[in-house]
């Protein structure tokens, strides 16, 4: 495994014959201009998170390749189990912005009723199941959904996102090894993204790579250049025919660079240099596709500008009117913990709910 | 009319998940050891057999892959009933439960609500010191969104397993495997359920409300017997579902006694008893006539020789129960 | 005269670290991020650079990992200090903690008794949702072996972080992370410990006995002003140590005032409120002029956007002192 | 990994020149002499716990070179974190009998005062630290311990045991991983004897062996003929040198198969061929060391009998002598949770002793 990541797209956007049809055209523009938007968003949610009007935004600048990669590698109903710097899957999918943004506000609108913070998506109309923070959690939930997909015949594929940092959990290790032994058609997508929060990938592991785990699960590994999204595209369709057969589960490490901080909370340059940020700049993945869009004669500049144009309208027409939906009703903090409402929290919520409409002093919307 | 037999608590836990296997096509057991082998205490036993390997299986050792891939197997649509060898080897899974399974209904609103029911023996009485005793109910009782049921002999286990099987949420099964087979008695073969959330008068009584759950409701109608013999008259109740939990029937119970002692094995502090006895004097107060007390295992990791001495006896209950009557 | 300086608490538990680095070359702190980047909260901040990174360091993403190496060093004779990034991330760490942490002293006939303390911001307020902000302080307070305090201000962030780093014990130290900046002072820049297990009466009071610890302690304070304007007149108990807990100081102002009202973030059923509940009412029944109650979190797991509603308001706790002032 | 385990003794018990300084004839001696004890102890152990005299009991019949082959490459004041079938170390180490058995009976002078069960074992002046029952968990205290011997430079090197099912927990990826990171002076044997409880080694992974699972660490890994006391020294004692020399930890599976049954509750006839016990008991370390022995020149019938007659003879008297100790003081079941008692403990111990010496019902020893 000390060969270099896997790779097709050439410096001057180029690839072989061979490998030109891993994505229609219409693919590729398809992806242009989803990476467009997940720019876009990246850019204007950082700012609304800064100006108070979002609570948290997590960016997924530089990784863009892996995550449309895998997305258009998958077939509709393939759960994604994110792990929560994918927001390119929801857009490949084409959720609705304003879904995306009544969870990302929490508003009465949000599927999941305000109940997480931002990012902590759930879709299951489009095969997403829940977010959640710890990390790592979401790899096992994988490996049984792949199970039950080989067990039942759906032809279905469960794909498990997770950083590099993640893979030191517990849950990574039980997640493989159970993968492997039950033939799950399960793939698993590490995003080497160089860092967990400051720590950077050295400290994860003394291994040369994560892929050579695989071979310790009994299981297929690949390392792959996860700024290259043909090569992304590639390993990815090998692994779901080979999920969708019954054959087993794969492990892919995709090699990139977490390009922004680790979250809205976070400021990178305490730890790494600006030098570090800018030899990978120039491996953006964006750039990389268009040069291969341009070399397919692909996505020229007006496209590009009137894709900008055109999204930057939506997205702020669409977050001005999610933002005026209300919070959810406070009746709904107490639905859903169970199937029905327990005899305890039927007790607290009632005790509550009176007291809330006596009260004068509060200013919260009483329902 | 409906037949009847003799079974033990193994015998009727491996009848109620051997019916529901039949019935429900995405029912699916997995856990260390419960498939070829049919479980360390047998409640699997015949089952792999029955409805083949991939029905019911053998998984690596690892508790948090075995309740990771049955979140991962009930999102996919199946339902997986899990077993954990025993509840002290629980807490590698506790991650798994507490912050995926017991949340998933809430956190997506309702879009997913994986129906994982995990099966565990509990408690202790087999001398099996730290790591084959514990009682760990408050953990789960603690965390919103999972049931925590206890059945207390052979037609419970049967009822209240069928009953959570059918039910749509999480459940924490914790089995009283110091009764496993010292329970028995005669139940019916058919197919039957017990609603959960309810508790049960096992004896009425007018003096004190004694309440318990699993193998320490025996110890507890040996304390009722032999407070009967000092002329004592002890209703006692066997709660079932700790989360959630019947606190009318208590609260009924307490108003008519005034008094009321709640048994566990658990170390006292934070145990379950603490929430009964602060729910219930906050709901009867103007008719207790005497502290509520808890008489419990005491607050140390559970022993090995002295067990005897941890575990709430007959007497020692007995003892709590007049010094209560007396107070 | 000893030197004073103005510090939240983030620079209080740091100054705490610091000193007790110094003094104990034993003294090793190692956790996720808390090396050169000085942990998300900064709290461990310069201290690699001033101790080094042998003794100061980052891990790999794995927090039973953490803890049971954690474990490993203190048999080996450190004094390993370990930071859990949030409190929510704990789990994967609790069978290390729960099984062998807090039961190697007890289980070895004190043979062996590994002094590991586990740093940890808990708690709601930060609009975190469900995985930032729980109070997990159950789980521990219920697990014989096992020492929790929690800091409600710079003061006692010091001198109880000091004195549970003295202490032979495992610690979780809570830390509640919603007025880590917030809550300022002037405390003293030398050396100095505050005992474990001694409750905090805040302000004195004739009418109720209010109890709180960590950030709830600060709400605890608005509603004791708000009740003081309705005519009412409280006693605020900051508790500071929930395992073991000061019982004698909780009794003895029930005693006087008759009412008790327990103020915690975490879910009401089973919290800990419940415990002292239990306690003071078997300690001081015929004191007691009206039932013991508990504001608390609601059984549901922690909400994103109606966090205000989920954490109890000054308005809410004041409505429940009248309440039972007026039973 | 395909190629078979690393073995050293031949057929015949000869061995290369080479190899044969790794133990000394007295080596050999003193290992098969513990190895009679160790028979002894299974089979008369055995038969208490079947006669009500012992809670419980698990034997390491067939694992034994592997388990003395570990002991006999250690320093004495290398901690060894046992998992719980490796009497063999405490034999080695020459611990009393009386006081194994007094942890055995838990009477009032087992070193742990009664609190655990048989086999729970615990020798801090033998570097023997507190075993538990939840597999895995002390793979992490062993690097942990290695790392504190690193920094320290105290030349220790951490052991930790466990089985093939064990390997299956996420306590194993998180020490290996974490032993790895911090070049720990550690060493981790994976026992493969071919069963947890039930359940047969093909379920715990789909890898073919769990030595490759070093490369996914960045540590050494080997495979080894558990079943060959040289051939595990041998690797024993290069591992331990890297490991004592700062140069990191080593992951070894020993082959071996577990002869008995897993344990007194465990019947494996229920599970396995006794054809597949027949080809094992044909390579039964201690025959396989014997033979070796008899090429040597050392070790006649008569030594044998010798060590068997006077073994026997210790350990019935020892047994009868420890046996006759009484159980622990009541009180000791409140002492030692923490440093002091906590007052709710106090409570309740104090009311508990109260009511004991009142009672006339108990039969219970009141102290
Ligand atoms: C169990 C758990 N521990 C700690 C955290 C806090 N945390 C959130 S993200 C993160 C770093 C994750 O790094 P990586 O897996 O590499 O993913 P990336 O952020 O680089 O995409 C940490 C430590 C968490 N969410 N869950
Ligand atoms: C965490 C945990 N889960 C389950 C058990 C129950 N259990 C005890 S031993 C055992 C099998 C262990 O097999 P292996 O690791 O191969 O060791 P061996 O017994 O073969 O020596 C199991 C499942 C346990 N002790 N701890
Ligand atoms: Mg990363
Ligand atoms: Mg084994």
């Amino acid at each position: 495994m000390t060969q270099p990541p896997f790779q097709i797209l050439g410096e001057d956007g180029s690839c072989p014959d061979s490998h030109r049809g891993l994505l229609s055209d219409d693919q590729i523009e398809k992806t242009l201009d989803a990476m467009v938007l997940n720019r876009i968003l990246d850019r204007r949610l950082l700012m609304l998170q800064r100006q108070g009007r979002l609570g948290f935004w997590m960016t997924s600048h530089g990784e863009e390749a892996t995550i449309f990669g895998v997305a258009a590698s998958l077939e509709p109903e393939d759960p994604i189990f994110l792990s929560y710097r994918e927001l390119g899957c929801l857009l490949w999918r084409e959720i609705p912005l304003p879904l995306i943004f009544n969870q990302l506000i929490g508003n009465s609108r949000d599927l999941c009723l305000g109940r997480q913070m931002p990012i902590h998506y759930c879709y299951r109309e489009w095969s997403i199941p829940s977010v959640s923070s710890p990390v790592g959690t979401q790899l096992p939930h994988a490996a049984g959904f792949g199970y039950a997909a080989r067990l039942r015949g759906t032809g279905r594929v469960a794909l498990a996102f997770c950083g590099e940092g993640t893979a030191s959990e517990g849950d990574f290790h039980t997640a493989l090894n159970f993968a492997g032994v039950f033939s799950s058609s399960s793939i698993f997508v590490i995003r080497n993204n160089g860092y967990a929060i400051s720590t950077p990938e050295s400290v994860q592991t003394a291994a040369e790579s994560l892929a050579v785990r695989a071979e310790g699960y009994g299981i297929a590994g690949y390392q792959v250049d996860g700024n290259d999204l043909l090569a992304v595209v590639n390993v990815m369709r090998e692994a779901r025919a080979r999920a969708a057969a019954g054959e087993g589960p794969t492990l892919i490490e995709a090699m990139t660079y977490r390009m922004g901080a680790h979250s809205t909370a976070d400021d990178p340059s305490a730890y790494r240099t600006e030098e570090e940020e800018a030899a990978w700049n120039r491996l953006d993945p964006y750039e990389r596709l268009k040069r291969h869009a341009r070399w397919r004669g692909l996505w020229d500049e007006e496209a590009e500008a009137a894709a900008q144009a055109g999204w930057e309208e939506r997205v702020v027409a669409t977050l001005a009117e999610c933002e005026r939906h209300p919070p959810p009703r406070v009746e709904t903090l107490f639905e859903g913990v169970l199937e029905t409402v327990s005899p305890q929290l039927e007790a607290q919520r009632d005790a509550y709910l009176a007291d809330l409409r006596r009260s004068s002093t509060t200013d919260i919307e009483v329902p | 009319m409906a037949e009847t037999g003799t079974l033990n608590m193994i015998q009727a836990l491996n009848d109620a998940l051997d019916q529901y296997m039949e019935r429900d096509e995405d029912a699916v057991i997995l856990g260390e050891d419960v498939g070829h082998f049919g479980g360390v205490f047998r409640v699997t036993n015949g089952l792999q057999e029955k409805y083949g390997s991939e029905r019911v299986f053998d998984t690596p050792l690892a508790e948090a892959g075995i309740v990771g891939m049955a979140i991962g197997m009930g999102l996919a649509g199946l339902r997986p009933i899990v077993e954990i060898q025993f509840a002290d080897f629980i807490f590698p899974a506790f991650d798994q439960i507490v912050n995926e399974l017991a949340k998933y209904r809430y956190r997506s609103g309702g879009q997913y609500a994986p129906r994982v029911l995990i099966r565990t023996p509990y408690g202790g009485g087999i001398r099996g010191g730290h790591y084959h005793s514990q009682s760990p109910e408050v953990y789960f009782a603690h965390t919103p969104g999972l049931r925590v049921v206890v059945p207390s002999g052979p037609y419970e286990a049967k009822g209240l397993l069928l009953g959570a099987l059918e039910c749509a949420d999480p459940v924490i099964f914790l089995e009283p495997k110091r009764i496993y087979r010292a329970a028995r008695g005669e139940i019916p073969l058919d197919y039957y359920t017990l609603p959960l959330e309810r508790a049960r008068v096992v004896r009425k009584g007018e003096d004190i409300t004694l309440v318990a759950w699993g193998a320490m409701l025996h110890t507890c109608q040996e304390a009722a017997a032999l407070a009967e013999g000092e002329g004592y008259d002890v209703e006692l109740i066997d709660l079932q579902s700790l989360a959630p939990y019947d606190l009318r029937s208590l609260v009924r119970s307490v108003e008519r006694t005034g008094r009321m002692v709640v048994v566990h094995e658990a170390p006292m502090t934070c145990g379950f008893g603490a929430e009964l006895v602060a729910a219930v004097q906050a709901a009867a107060f103007d008719c207790l006539k005497a502290p509520l007390q808890r008489v419990t295992g005491f607050d140390t990791p559970f022993p090995y020789t002295l067990e005897d001495h941890y575990l709430p006896s007959a007497e020692r209950i007995t003892r709590e129960l007049a010094r209560t009557i007396e107070y």
